[in-house]
C-alpha cells in the first residue's frame, strides 16, 4: 500500500502524543498527582494508530486498562483524558472512571475494561447491536495475549464466529502478562490456533510496523464490514516500561531483550521511513514533535488547575432514575 | 402508610382490578405475555439464553418467540453465560435492550463478573456516558429433588451490588407488569422468577399494566404483626397468616417484590403501624435480605418496635437433596406461625 | 485387540446393569418415587462402561449429572445409588447430593457436577495431587460436548496441557446439549480442533461399540500414566431418551434419526459381536439380562424399603469441625 | 463475655505476649511467615495463582517462596481463575492443602462458580466422602486511585454461602495467626487481605502461634458503647475511639475478623454491657455484613438495646476513581464520630 507523506505524519504525530502523553502520566503518577495503577503502551503505539487508522468515524473501540493509546488513537481530547486519569470534573467520565476507564462515546470510545478479556464478550455485544440495528459499524476489541487465557474470551471468539459478528479481535502479544512470559503458559507456539479452531480468519501483523498494523486491520475492517465475520489480529509488540507504575519491568526480562525491542521503537521505525521518502524529515518531525509537546503541556496544566468533582455527583448515576 | 401509598399499591394488587377486564395466566405465560408485548412495542429488545427460541425454554416461558418475531430477535446461545451476558451488556450500551435468560440462577455464578463487574458498573465508571438497559431474567429457589447447585437464592448477593435493581414477582400479574417495567428501565435489573411459581395461577388485566419498580405491595393488612416476604414464600406466609387470624392474630402481608432498591418507607409505615415483624425468605438466613431489612427496621423504627424484628429463613447448609429434608431446610407454614406466636408472647 | 468372551460378557452385563438401572429410576420418577431432575445415559452405556474397562481401581472418575454409567461401571453399589436418588438415609451421600451428585470415593468416584463444565477444572486439580502425591492414578473426566462452549472448560484444557497432568478428557459427544443440536452452536466440525490448538492429542471413538471406546481409553490411559499429559477423547454416541426425565426428546429431532441410532444400540451391537463368537450366546444373555434384573429389583426394593435421614443430619457436614 | 472468654481473646491480643518473644513484621511479610512455616511443617500445601512464583506476587506477599520450596509446590498460573481455582478444589479433594491467590478479590467475579457452587458445597453434597481444605487468599478495598473493578470488599457475598468460611485479619499477628489456622483447616476458607495493611507493621510471636478461626477479638474495652469492625476499617475506628475518649465517650472495639461463622457469643456480650453497638466496615452499607450483625444483635439481645444498632459503611455505589470522593464514599474517623454520638443521643 501507498502511504503519503501527510499520511505518515500523521501517524507520527499521533503515535508521539500517545508517548509523550503517556511519559507524562507516568511523571505525574510519579509526582503523587495521578492516583492508583496506570497501565502504559509506550512500545506499543504503533498497534494503536495502526488499528484507529483502519477504522471510519462510525466505529466502535472496547479496549482495556492498557488503552490510553486506543483512546487517543481515536480522537479524544488528550485534555479531558489528562483531567480523567487526575481525578477531575473535567475528565473524560467526570472523574469516576480514571486511567482504567478512559471512555469517549463521542470518539467512538466504550467503557475500556481492567478485568482480563471482559471486553471480548462486551465487544461481541456491541458487534450485534451493529448489525441489528443496521449500521455499517464494525468493533475494534482490543486486549493483550494473556487475555487468551481466560475462559471469558474463548466464549466470546465461538459467539462472534457462529453469529459472524463485525468484530476485530485485536491481539497485543507483548510477550508478557504481568510478570508471566507469554509461551510460559500455554503448550507449544500459537495463540492464534485457538482462536482458528472456532473457525476465525487470522493474521499477524508486525506491531512494531504502523504501517503494517493499519494495513493489517484496513483488510480486517473490510472484511468485517462486508459482513465476513469476525477476524483475528495479532500483533507482535512489546512494552518498553513494566506493567504499570511500580513495576520497573526488569525483574522477569533481560536488558538485552528490552534493547532487542527498543531497537524498533515504533517512532523510530517511522521516523527512518519518512527519511526515506523525503529530504527535511528531521527539522519537520521536531517541529512537529514541539508542536506536540507544547500542546500537551498545555493540556496538563489546564487538567491540573481543573476543579475536584463535588461531593453530590458521587451517588448520581448508579442508577438511570429513581423510578424506572 | 401514607393513605396515598395505600392506594396506589392496592390499585396495582386487586381492589381497583375490578374495572379492568381480566385474563387467568399462569406466572410463566405472563412472562411470556410481557416479552410478546414489549417486543411488539419496541424493537429494539432481543432475548438471549440456552434453549430459549426453537425450544422455547426448559421453563417454557419463551414458547413461540421466536416463531413470532425471528431468530434475530430471539436468540439461541451455546453454553457460555459469561459470554452471552457480556454479549448483552455491550448491546445494551449501543442500543438495544436485550433480555437474557440465566436458566438457573445457580448458573450466574459462570457468569459473575459480567453481572457485578460490567453490567453493574459501566454506566457509573463512564460518567453517564452510556447506559445498560439490560434484563437478566431467571429463576430461582427450591423445589423437591432439587440439589445443591441447582436451588439456591441469589438475591442477597445481587441486592448488595450498587447499580443492579432486583426484583421478584409472586403472583402473575406482578410477574406481567413487573417485568414491563424492568424492560423499560435503564439500568440493569435482575428478575428474579421462582420455578414453584411458574404453574401457578392468577388474573392478569388485559390492557397495559407497567407495575413500577422499587415498589413493596401491601397484599393483606392486620394490625398485630407485619409479615416482610416474597416469591414463592408469599403464599406460604399467606396460609401462615390465615392460621394466625384463626387464633385471633391479625398478620398484615407486605410482598416486598422490589429487592433492591427496597420500598423502604412501604415496610416502615407497616412496621410503625403493627409494631412487629417477620422476614420470610428462602435464601439462607445468614446474610439474606431479611438481615437488610432487620437492620433497616431497627435502625429506621426502633421506637415503634415491641419486640426484635424476626427472621425465619432456609438453614444455612447447602440445600441437600432428599425431600425428607425439605421442611426442615426451608420455611414452611408451621415456622412462620410459631415464629409469630414468639414475637407476639 | 483380543476380546475374551468372559470379558465380553462382563462388559454387557454392566452395560445391561446401566440400562436397567436407568429405566427403573425413570419409572420410580415417573412414580414420583424419586424427585426432582434425573438425566439418563440410555444408549451411551458403551462410553461409561468402555472407559471404565481401561481404569484400575486406584483411578479417579469425575463425571456430570448425567454420569449414572460411569458411577456404576466403577462397580458401585446400585443399591446405595438407589438409595441415594430416592433421597434415603442409606444412599451414596445419605441423601445429600442425589442423582447429580453420586459420589462413591472407596470405588474412585468423586463428586460428579451439574453445572456444566465445572468438573474439568476440578478433573484437573485431581491429576496434579495425584502426581504431586507419586501416585500411578490417571483420572478419567467425562463430560458432554455442549461443555466445550463453556469457558471453565479451556482454562482447565489450558491448565492440564501446560503441566502435563494425568487426565483423560472423555467427551461424550451425544449431538445435543439439552435440545440444541451440538453443530449449530459451533462454527465448523470440529470440537476436536479445539483441545488440539492447546497442545492435547485427541482420539475419536465410536461410543456405541464397547470394545472401541475400551481400546481407546486404554491408549490414552498408557499414555497418561506414564507422563505423557493429557488426552483427549471424542466419543460419538446418543442418548436414546429425552434431556430429562420430562424431555420426551421428540421436538427437536427426528424419529428417524432416532431410530437410526437406535439400529446401532451398543447392547445390540455387543450381543451381535458375541453371537459371533460363541454359539449359545442367546441363552447365555437370556440368563445375565435375568439375573441383573433380580438382582436390582432386589437392589430397589431394598432401596425403598429404607428410612429417610434424619432431620439432625441436615445441619451435619457443612463444616468440618465447629472449630477448625 | 464470659471472663474464660475474654482471657483467651486477649491472650491472642497482646496481654499474653509479654512473656513470648516478639519480632516486628509487616502484614505482608507475617502472611509470608505463616505460608513458609506452614508449607515447611506440612508438605500437602500448595501454592497456586498468577505471578506468584518467579516474581513473589504483585504485592510480594509470595516472595522467596517459589525459590524455597520449588515450582512444584509454588505454581505460577495463566490468567484463569474459574480453571486454577477449579483445580485447587480438586486437589484439596484428593490429599494436598492448596492455597490459592486471587489477585483482587474483584476478580472472584470470573470464579464465582467454583467457590459458590464447588468449594462450599461438594463436601456436603457427597455426605461427607470428601473435605475440601483450601485457602482462598485474596486482598480487597479501596485505595486512592482504586477504581470500581478493583477496590471492592465481597465479604458479605461470601459470608452468605453456607460451607465458606470468611476471615479477615487487621494486624500482622493476627494475619498470620490466622492464615495458619484457615490452612490446618478442613473446610474451604475465604482469606480476606487488604492492600492497604501489607504494608503496615506490628509485633508477632517468634513461636507457633494459630489463632482459631470463629474468634472475634477484644482489642479495646470500653462501657459507652460497641464498634464491631475489622481490617482495614479498625485502625479508623480506634482513631475514632480515642477521639471519643478525649469526648468523654467510652468506646469497646471489636475486631469482628471472623466473619462467618460470626463469634456470635463476643458480640452479643460486648453489647449487652455496652447498650449500644455500631458496625463499621468499607464493603457497601445495603446488605453489607452490618446488616447480619445488626439483625443478630437486634434479635438476640433486643432487651438489652438503648439504641438502634447503627451501621457507618462504603456508600452504595461503584467505587469511583476520583480521589476527590474517597472522604464521601468511605467510612471515615468523622463518620464514626458522628454515628456513635447520635446513637447517645
Ligand atoms: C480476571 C483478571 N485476572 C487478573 C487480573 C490482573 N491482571 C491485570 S493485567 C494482567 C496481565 C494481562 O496480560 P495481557 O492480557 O497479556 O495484557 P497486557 O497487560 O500485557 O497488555 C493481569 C493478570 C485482572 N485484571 N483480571
Ligand atoms: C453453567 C451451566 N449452564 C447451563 C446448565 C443447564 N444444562 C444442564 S445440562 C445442559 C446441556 C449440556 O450439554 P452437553 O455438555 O452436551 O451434555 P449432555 O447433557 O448432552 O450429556 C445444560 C445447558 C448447567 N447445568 N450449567
Ligand atoms: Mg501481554
Ligand atoms: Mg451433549
Amino acid at each position: 500500500m501507498q502511504w503519503s507523506v501527510e499520511k505518515l505524519l500523521k501517524l507520527y504525530r499521533l503515535m508521539f502524543l500517545i508517548r509523550t502523553f503517556e511519559e507524562r502520566c507516568l511523571r505525574l503518577s510519579y509526582q503523587g498527582q495521578i492516583a492508583g495503577s496506570i497501565h502504559l503502551c509506550v512500545g506499543q503505539e504503533a498497534v494503536a494508530v495502526g488499528a484507529a487508522e483502519a477504522l471510519q468515524e462510525e466505529d466502535l473501540t472496547v479496549t482495556t486498562y492498557r488503552g490510553h493509546g486506543h483512546v487517543l488513537a481515536r480522537g479524544v481530547d488528550p485534555y479531558r483524558a489528562f483531567a480523567e486519569m487526575l481525578g477531575r470534573r473535567s475528565g473524560l467520565c467526570g472523574g469516576k472512571g480514571g486511567s482504567m476507564h478512559l471512555t469517549a462515546v463521542a470518539q467512538g470510545v466504550l467503557p475500556p475494561n481492567s478485568i482480563v478479556a471482559a471486553g471480548l464478550p462486551i465487544a461481541t455485544g456491541v458487534a450485534l447491536a451493529q448489525r441489528y440495528l443496521r449500521r455499517t459499524s464494525v468493533v475494534l476489541c482490543t486486549f493483550g495475549e494473556g487475555a487468551l487465557n481466560q475462559g471469558a474470551a474463548h466464549e466470546a471468539l465461538n459467539l462472534a464466529a457462529i453469529w459472524d459478528l463485525p468484530v476485530i479481535f485485536l491481539c497485543e502479544n507483548n510477550g508478557y502478562a504481568e510478570m508471566t512470559p507469554a509461551y510460559s503458559m500455554i503448550k507449544g507456539e500459537s495463540f492464534a490456533a485457538r482462536v482458528r479452531a472456532y473457525g476465525i480468519a487470522t493474521y499477524e501483523v508486525d506491531g512494531m510496523d504502523v504501517c503494517a498494523v493499519a494495513e493489517g486491520t484496513m483488510q480486517a475492517v473490510e472484511q468485517a464490514r462486508a459482513g465476513q465475520g469476525p477476524i483475528f489480529i495479532e500483533a507482535r509488540t512489546y512494552r518498553f516500561l513494566g506493567h504499570y507504575q511500580a513495576d520497573p519491568g526488569t525483574a522477569y526480562r533481560s536488558a538485552e531483550e528490552v534493547q532487542r525491542w527498543r531497537a524498533r521503537d515504533p517512532l523510530k521505525l517511522l521516523r527512518a521511513r519518512l527519511c526515506e521518502q523525503q529530504v527535511d524529515t528531521e527539522r519537520m518531525l521536531t517541529a512537529l514533535e514541539e508542536e506536540v509537546k507544547a500542546y500537551l503541556e498545555e493540556c496538563e496544566r489546564r487538567a491540573l488547575a481543573d476543579p475536584w468533582p463535588e461531593a453530590e455527583v458521587l451517588t448520581e448515576g448508579v442508577y438511570a432514575s429513581i423510578q424506572a | 402508610m401514607h393513605p396515598s401509598r395505600l392506594n396506589e399499591t392496592a390499585g396495582q394488587g386487586s381492589t381497583a382490578a375490578s374495572s379492568q377486564e381480566m385474563r387467568e395466566l399462569s406466572y410463566a405465560q405472563a412472562i411470556n405475555v410481557a416479552l410478546a408485548e414489549e417486543m411488539e412495542r419496541d424493537e429494539r429488545i432481543i432475548l438471549l439464553g440456552e434453549d430459549i427460541g426453537a425450544y422455547g425454554g426448559v421453563f417454557r416461558v419463551t414458547q413461540g418467540l421466536q416463531e413470532r418475531f425471528g431468530t434475530h430477535r430471539v436468540l439461541d446461545t451455546p453454553i457460555s453465560e459469561a459470554g452471552f451476558l457480556g454479549c448483552a451488556v455491550g448491546a445494551a450500551m449501543c442500543g438495544l435492550r436485550p433480555v437474557v435468560e440465566i436458566m438457573y440462577v445457580d448458573f450466574t455464578g459462570v457468569a459473575m463478573d459480567q453481572i457485578i463487574n460490567q453490567a453493574a458498573k459501566l454506566a457509573y465508571v463512564s460518567g453517564g456516558q452510556v447506559r445498560v438497559p439490560l434484563v437478566i431474567r431467571t429463576q430461582q429457589g427450591a423445589r423437591p429433588g432439587a440439589a445443591a447447585q441447582h436451588a439456591q437464592c441469589f438475591e442477597a448477593i445481587f441486592a448488595h451490588i450498587p447499580g443492579l435493581r432486583v426484583v421478584t414477582p409472586a403472583t402473575p400479574r406482578d410477574a406481567r407488569g413487573l417485568l414491563k417495567a424492568a424492560i423499560r428501565c435503564d439500568d440493569p435489573v435482575v428478575f428474579l422468577e421462582h420455578k414453584l411459581l411458574y404453574s401457578t395461577t392468577g388474573l392478569v388485566p388485559l390492557a397495559e399494566e407497567v407495575i413500577p419498580l422499587g415498589r413493596a405491595s401491601l397484599v393483606r393488612s392486620g394490625k398485630d404483626v407485619s409479615l416482610f416476604s416474597y416469591a414463592a414464600m408469599l403464599p406460604v406466609v399467606m396460609e401462615a397468616a390465615d392460621r394466625l387470624a384463626e387464633m385471633g392474630v391479625s398478620a398484615e402481608v407486605v410482598d416486598v417484590r422490589s429487592l433492591a432498591p427496597l420500598d423502604e418507607e412501604t415496610l416502615l409505615s407497616s412496621i410503625r403501624r403493627t409494631n412487629r415483624a417477620l422476614i420470610v425468605h428462602e435464601a439462607w438466613r445468614r446474610g439474606g435480605l431479611g438481615a437488610e431489612i432487620a437492620a433497616l427496621l431497627q435502625e429506621r423504627a426502633f421506637d415503634y418496635l415491641d419486640a426484635p424484628v424476626a427472621r425465619v429463613a432456609a438453614c444455612d447448609v447447602p440445600k441437600p437433596f432428599s425431600p425428607a429434608f425439605d421442611a426442615f431446610y426451608l420455611p414452611t407454614v408451621e415456622k412462620v406461625v410459631q415464629a409469630v406466636l414468639t414475637l407476639l408472647r
